[in-house]
């Protein structure tokens, strides 16, 4: 039997739901399946409500299901909010049969704090008791549990409780479930895959391309980036610097990149129009840097830890002017990671700033993938002087007009020859000028960049049949929903395919004329009010597109929802 | 003598009798006496008269945005510790719009040279009130006159910044010798320059400073390493102005903290994604 | 015969070409013409070369014109450099005849220094000879250029001295110059008109608009907007305060606005980058501000004291996430002042940051135009409860949601009932919300302003015929040259019509479609490199215009430079 | 007693224990004890867990961007003279993000009171350091140990604030007393408060701040209006904290340098395009 187990952790911030979340990430990884878990929760501390939804399938995964099979509830109002998400054959985990009106019959009482506390000897623990007795339900390998635990508790003794706290729970739970749960799952061959978030892959990207130089201010969702990036300083010889704010940030990457290494900075929304004028530095003055932008629902500080795909014409417009620039949205953790390498290759390569476009959902969702292949990572720093080179120019001009608008760039200090570089309109030497002839020529300089950098964009991924009556266009995170909702679509036997875009920017346009000459109806899947992606759509081919999916509440698609519009669109 | 010729730049824009004339020859002598190849100084500049200084000299150059040099000159340092990076703002560009970057860039202590061209009033813009424009000045945009002005010299002190000066651009011998120990200190050098502009600032002229700035070191009891006599002397600003040395203190560059700078510049470490693979591990 | 004249002036930084560029623009509208009068200047206080194009016309005139009749040349440069736009049949009023390589026939040697200085005992007055001279030599009346001194020089004796050098160098003309001056104008009688430029029509239309404070920092080209509002704080009741930064500037005018006044901060493109993420804050908080943003070429610093219309798209998309905004652009001074007015209106009806986009070259043009009547300037507030209304509610909700999305606005402290507003995602109350509910109502709520301030937009201008073979399509400050030039093809005998929009957003389709209907061929006429108007055309209506006639060099149209343009793209 | 009931908000989502809690209930015992009713307050706050503090409350609320409460606290001060304007901050906040309005907001002397929750860490966004983090502070954004922290009494003396005190949330007698002063204070009024976090911040707990601070008012001989005494005092941080009012002037507050505001608020002043035709013979 085809294996997808829906399991939904809910309770307070501080409640150590996310943990949860990802420790079953890793168990079932470890045997063999793969995961997707996302994470929902309240720009709080404490309290509140916050819940993780973690899917396990025998099959790549990539979006969350509607259903779930297993609720545990850290608390009654985890009960009250997603009972009714519970399949009729599933069960809720609780410590009080009294949640939701005392006559639940899909309650599984489970006393997890009684067990924490008097079996393991810590109160703390009554999260692993759950853990415990979600092993025993499934039928899972209790030792793939104990197994996580050993990486996760470093202190011996926590350990220890933690592991007879998972034990208590299986085998309270063994003895007592009343009946046999729907859905046992059991441990396969360890494939070696790991889990990590969309944050973990951007980071981890960075680092492996090289990155040298970080200066960022806390934003989320993307302040995990600098963090795990800032925890690995020492190994990777690389300097982290948290900035007073963001326009200090992008200032001082642009700074660093300048000097020569490879620079970056993260944030959001907020944080990314504190660096809006940055950015057409970086244009301006052709300097190469990498910005993790992930967004959240807007405008201004709107809903913090949430998802929005609202702010892509934003970048795409971003700063005042006009200069190339690369904009990569994602759709998968591993689609950050090797965008993440790619974004440094092109920005060096074009001497641009690149930002990698994501959002809250693909940053906090934990996914099952392959190790990246680091041997496979390959650094392109563009075109660059040697010391020997540099001196053997007697006049080295930074901004030198080339027949692809790429100058050599060279680096202070690299030789002997001055570089210099204005974000006023500069000449060749990169000295400040008036002049209308020398504007032009720097313009269409710098605009040429783009011809090339056309060549170095991938096509969208198209998934489904060639041609089909309905096209799903979608972009950035929300490619696993998308794609599981042309399966769905199909087995109702509905033409539909799908075409998603992650380069979005320089735009791709030679895909999307072709399909909306074959597509009867096409149609925009967005996390946004306005359909931002359709409009990109309409400026670039001169096509509109039939219809606009979109969703602004904060929160992901799912592919049931996106069936539910399509068919509602007559799609 | 020095031969400052090396570090002739393009032709200066700023109006015949600007102050800044005085800066940039105090500039030139000071890399000349302290015998610094252009090769090694990266000048990073905001935008205003000020910021126009390192193209007319030769040294690497960064002219950044309105405001905005003390954080590309600190990225740059962390790349290439063997740069001499200089930061050159004006009274608007450093103490109004990039305000917030130096009070925090003199906390951390980043070991930079920053210089302030203070004419006192927005030149570029053609003359409007400036944050360090004395109390009362009536421009086009303060018609009831400026509000109390910054106390640069007050705010670097509260703030640590590590070597406090203060000169005068009709001066450019003091000028030049505070820019060499600017240039010579480990750490956030501010160097406050009083700079006559003679076209919108007809108040604060070559010699209103004239009368009024007196030498520190004359007299020779001022001690920059006592704090609150720093903080007193910051205070003194009216009948006489006092120029020179007025806060030192010797305390750990924030670049020491970094760990990955212990070998060697940023700039000449490899890139290599290998060491990567071992963090995977983290993740299964 | 028709009087077309042109006069070029050309100098030194700080010689004072922009004071003989208005006064003679003051000079010939007392006498009854139409004048419009360009400026052209670099980034530096003195040195350098500037120069001013005066062009005076029968009828009305908004554009200048690429041959110059009289070219006054302060300085050897200003011939170099201007010598080869003089008409055949034209005159060079120069200082000393060695200019030019010494055997230029067209130059009038006139003794500007030694006059003033000898004869008006001033030599400051050198300007005044040489407009004295251009009396001469026009044939126009001396007494309308004493009359303008009088209200331009303050000082008395400074004034006798400037009279004296103008008799001086209208006498000296009138003696020496060989020929008669092939264009004569004579005053005709006085329409009372008045001259003004960009900036000062934006400011005027703030003041009547009933601003009430403005926060800004400097920055061209808008800053005289806030100095000229500046100097009227007393007698309009104003608070106009310079900020330490543009963050502050726009979060000031956001603090004043939520207090309960009519509101604005002026800027260029650098300045309102630094704005974007307050500009969004507005759109959240549902706050009424006005933004005059004067653009300039880009990117970052670019060409401070120049031209270009780079900053559309920009605008139309800054700040993350989605909400209405409204843009205008005028594209004349007159509409500078209504356009101001209606945009102070707009933002307080619909509670929405509005922007004027103007650019340089409207801000420092000067143009002949009639007294604004200010018995015609209608304030409409909007919804605004009283404190007998306010009080009379139990729980004011700033933000209640209602058909037309607009909420009845109080102040704090007009009535008992408090206002609370937040830059989180909000109830109808101002709290901060987390669920997806009230998340949709409130962006349903924000957005939905957009269709009845769509009811309030004009649509574009048409000029020519209703239908053509071809049509030029522009914005913003193009509408002279364009108009202009839509004239000169009409004596080519081109079937050539032309919309110009001054109300960019939100968009008025209807008339965009139409025009692609029924033209043949469709060109955008703009001053950037992109052709970001024909972006915006494609986007809204998913039809792309036939051709781009872009300019990106930091100056401006001429109608000639369009024809041209027109005639390679075979239109 | 006062009665307290009329400025309770909503449900506060702090973390049980926070040190906002205390900060809550002195303000909320200021505006009763000085009379304020909830309608002459403005409350002006930035994003944190400081920002939140107005909608636990009863008054006007307008809750800002992160760092930007004072430029708005400005604005609708110069609107509308007569409300109360409070501007809340984070130390992140505030001397952070925000640090470019707060030294120019003090030298203006703009006439609000600006509440400082310094918990010494970046609560809401998890624990990062915070501009006043102590010297050394290990986060996940400092493995290195943050760098020496700014001096926020310090900068408010050498910025002119005229009223500058220290509080801690954990005692809301001295805090509630503090806020009225600041409050009845004619200028700008700054009061840092130290806010215990429970949650991050396990360096500088309560007991850690209740064995350090004293008094300044207790032993009766410090005297505020002593500019010189007042930076010295601001230097004491370590094993012994001062709290209460440091420094304090008398001196003009912007508001009364705008002609306009002297017929009062300009929220009542009227709309009216007519004066402006005469402007037009200026163009004549
Ligand atoms: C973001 C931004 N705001 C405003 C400006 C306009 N601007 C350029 S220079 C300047 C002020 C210059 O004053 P200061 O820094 O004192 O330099 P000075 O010209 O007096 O040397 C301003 C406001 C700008 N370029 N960028
Ligand atoms: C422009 C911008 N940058 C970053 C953030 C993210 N952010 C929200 S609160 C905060 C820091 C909070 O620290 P502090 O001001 O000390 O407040 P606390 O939570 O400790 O009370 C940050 C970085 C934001 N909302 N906006
Ligand atoms: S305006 Fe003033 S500061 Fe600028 S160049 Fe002229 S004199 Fe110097
Ligand atoms: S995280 Fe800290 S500051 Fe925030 S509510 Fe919790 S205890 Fe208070
Ligand atoms: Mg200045
Ligand atoms: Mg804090």
């Amino acid at each position: 039997m085809a294996v997808d187990l829906n399991i939904l952790i809910g309770g307070e911030a501080g409640q150590g739901v996310q943990s949860i979340g990802l420790i079953l990430s890793k168990v079932f990884t470890r045997g063999g399946y793969h995961v997707f878990t996302d994470q929902d929760y309240e720009s709080r501390i404490r309290g509140g409500h916050s819940f993780c939804r973690v899917r396990i399938k025998d099959t790549q995964v990539q979006a969350i299901s509607e259903s779930v099979d297993l609720l545990v509830a850290l608390n009654r109002e985890s009960v009250d909010l997603h009972e009714k998400e519970v399949v009729s054959t599933g069960l809720i985990i609780a410590e009080n049969d009294k949640y939701a009106g005392g006559d639940n019959k899909k309650i599984f009482v489970l006393p997890m704090s009684e067990l924490a506390k008097n079996k393991a000897g810590n109160p703390l623990t009554a999260n692993s008791v759950a853990l415990g007795a979600l092993m025993a339900i499934t039928g899972y390998e209790l030792e793939l549990l104990q197994n996580v635990f050993k990486d996760h508790f470093k202190d011996n003794h926590v350990l220890q409780q933690n592991i007879t706290a998972a034990v208590e729970g299986y085998t309270y739970t063994k003895n007592n479930v009343k009946s046999s749960f729907h859905h046992q799952v059991h441990a396969r061959e360890d494939t070696h895959k790991i889990v990590m978030d969309g944050n973990e892959a951007v980071a981890l990207g960075a680092l492996a391309a090289g990155c040298k130089f970080v200066s960022a201010y806390p934003m989320t969702p993307s302040t995990p980036v600098i963090e795990y990036m800032a925890s690995k300083e020492n190994e990777m010889g690389l300097a982290v610097i948290q900035a007073e704010d963001e326009i200090s940030a992008i200032n001082m990457t642009i700074g660093a990149a300048f000097a020569g290494v490879r620079s970056m900075t993260a944030t959001s929304g907020g944080g990314f129009c504190l660096m809006v004028e940055g950015f057409g530095l970086a244009g301006m003055t052709e300097t190469p840097i990498v910005i993790a932008y992930g967004q959240r629902p807007g405008p201004a500080i709107g809903l913090p830890t949430r998802m929005e795909q609202g702010d892509l014409q934003f970048v795409l417009r971003a700063s005042h002017g006009e200069f190339p620039r690369a904009v990569f949205a994602p759709g998968t953790i591993e689609e950050a990671f090797w965008l993440t390498v790619k974004a440094f290759n092109m920005a060096e390569k074009y001497q641009i700033p690149v930002v990698i476009l994501y959002d809250h959902y693909l940053a906090d969702s934990y996914n099952t993938v392959n190790r990246f292949d680091m041997t496979t990572v390959t650094i392109d720093r563009g075109l660059i002087l040697g010391s020997d080179e540099l001196n053997s120019i007697k006049d080295y001009k930074r901004h030198k007009i080339t027949p692809n608008g790429v100058s050599p760039r060279a680096f202070p200090l690299a030789g002997e020859p001055l570089v210099v570089t204005d974000s006023d309109e500069h000449n060749e030497a990169g000295h400040m000028i008036e002049d209308a002839e020398t504007r032009t020529l720097m313009m269409q300089k710098r605009m040429r960049k783009l011809f090339s950098l056309r060549q170095d964009i991938q096509p969208p991924k198209l998934y489904g049949p060639k041609n089909a009556g309905s096209t799903l266009i979608g972009w950035g995170s929300t490619f696993g929903p998308l794609k599981e909702a042309i399966d769905l679509l199909h087995h109702e036997n509905i033409s539909v395919n799908m075409v998603h875009y992650s380069e979005i920017w320089p735009f791709y346009k030679e895909t999307m004329v072709d399909i909306m000459a074959h597509s009867q109806h096409t149609f925009t899947v967005e996390n946004n009010f306005t359909g931002q992606f359709a409009d990109l759509i309409a400026q670039e081919t001169g096509n509109l597109v039939s219809g606009r999916i979109v969703k602004y509440d904060g929160r992901p698609f799912s592919p049931e929802y996106i069936v539910r519009e399509f068919n509602k669109m007559g799609g | 003598m020095e031969d400052k010729s090396i570090y002739t730049g393009i032709q200066p824009a700023w109006c015949p009798g600007c102050g800044n004339f005085g800066i940039l020859q105090a500039v030139q002598r000071a890399f000349a006496e302290l015998k610094i190849k252009p090769s090694r100084v990266l000048m990073v500049s905001g935008i205003g008269q000020s910021g126009k200084l390192p193209h007319y000299l030769k040294a690497n150059v960064f002219n950044e945005l309105h405001g905005r040099p003390i954080p590309a000159a600190i990225g740059a340092k962390i790349a290439n510790r063997e740069l001499v990076v200089i930061a050159v703002s004006g009274d608007g560009d450093g103490y109004g719009e990039g305000g917030n970057h130096w009070i925090h860039a003199m906390r951390r202590n980043h070991d930079i040279t920053y210089l302030v061209h203070n004419n006192q009033i927005y030149g570029l813009t053609k003359g409007q009130a400036s944050p360090s424009s004395d109390l009362g000045f009536v421009t086009k945009t303060t018609p009831d006159g400026a509000p109390l002005p910054i106390n640069p010299i007050a705010v670097a002190i509260s703030c640590e910044a590590s070597f406090v000066a203060r000169s005068f651009a009709g001066d450019v011998d003091h000028l030049s010798a505070m820019i060499k120990l600017g240039i010579s200190h480990k750490g956030f050098a501010l160097i406050d320059i009083l700079q006559p502009c003679v076209t919108f600032n007809h108040k604060n002229t070559y010699s209103w400073y004239r009368e009024r700035v007196y030498k520190l070191e004359d007299g020779g009891q001022y001690n920059p390493d006592d704090k609150m006599a720093a903080f007193s002397k910051s205070q003194e600003w009216g009948d006489r102005i006092p120029i020179g040395v007025i806060y030192r203190k010797v305390r750990p560059v924030y670049e020491d903290l970094l760990p990955a700078l212990k070998n060697g510049p940023l700039t000449r470490q490899k890139l290599d994604p290998l060491p990567v693979d071992r963090f995977l591990n983290e993740f299964a």
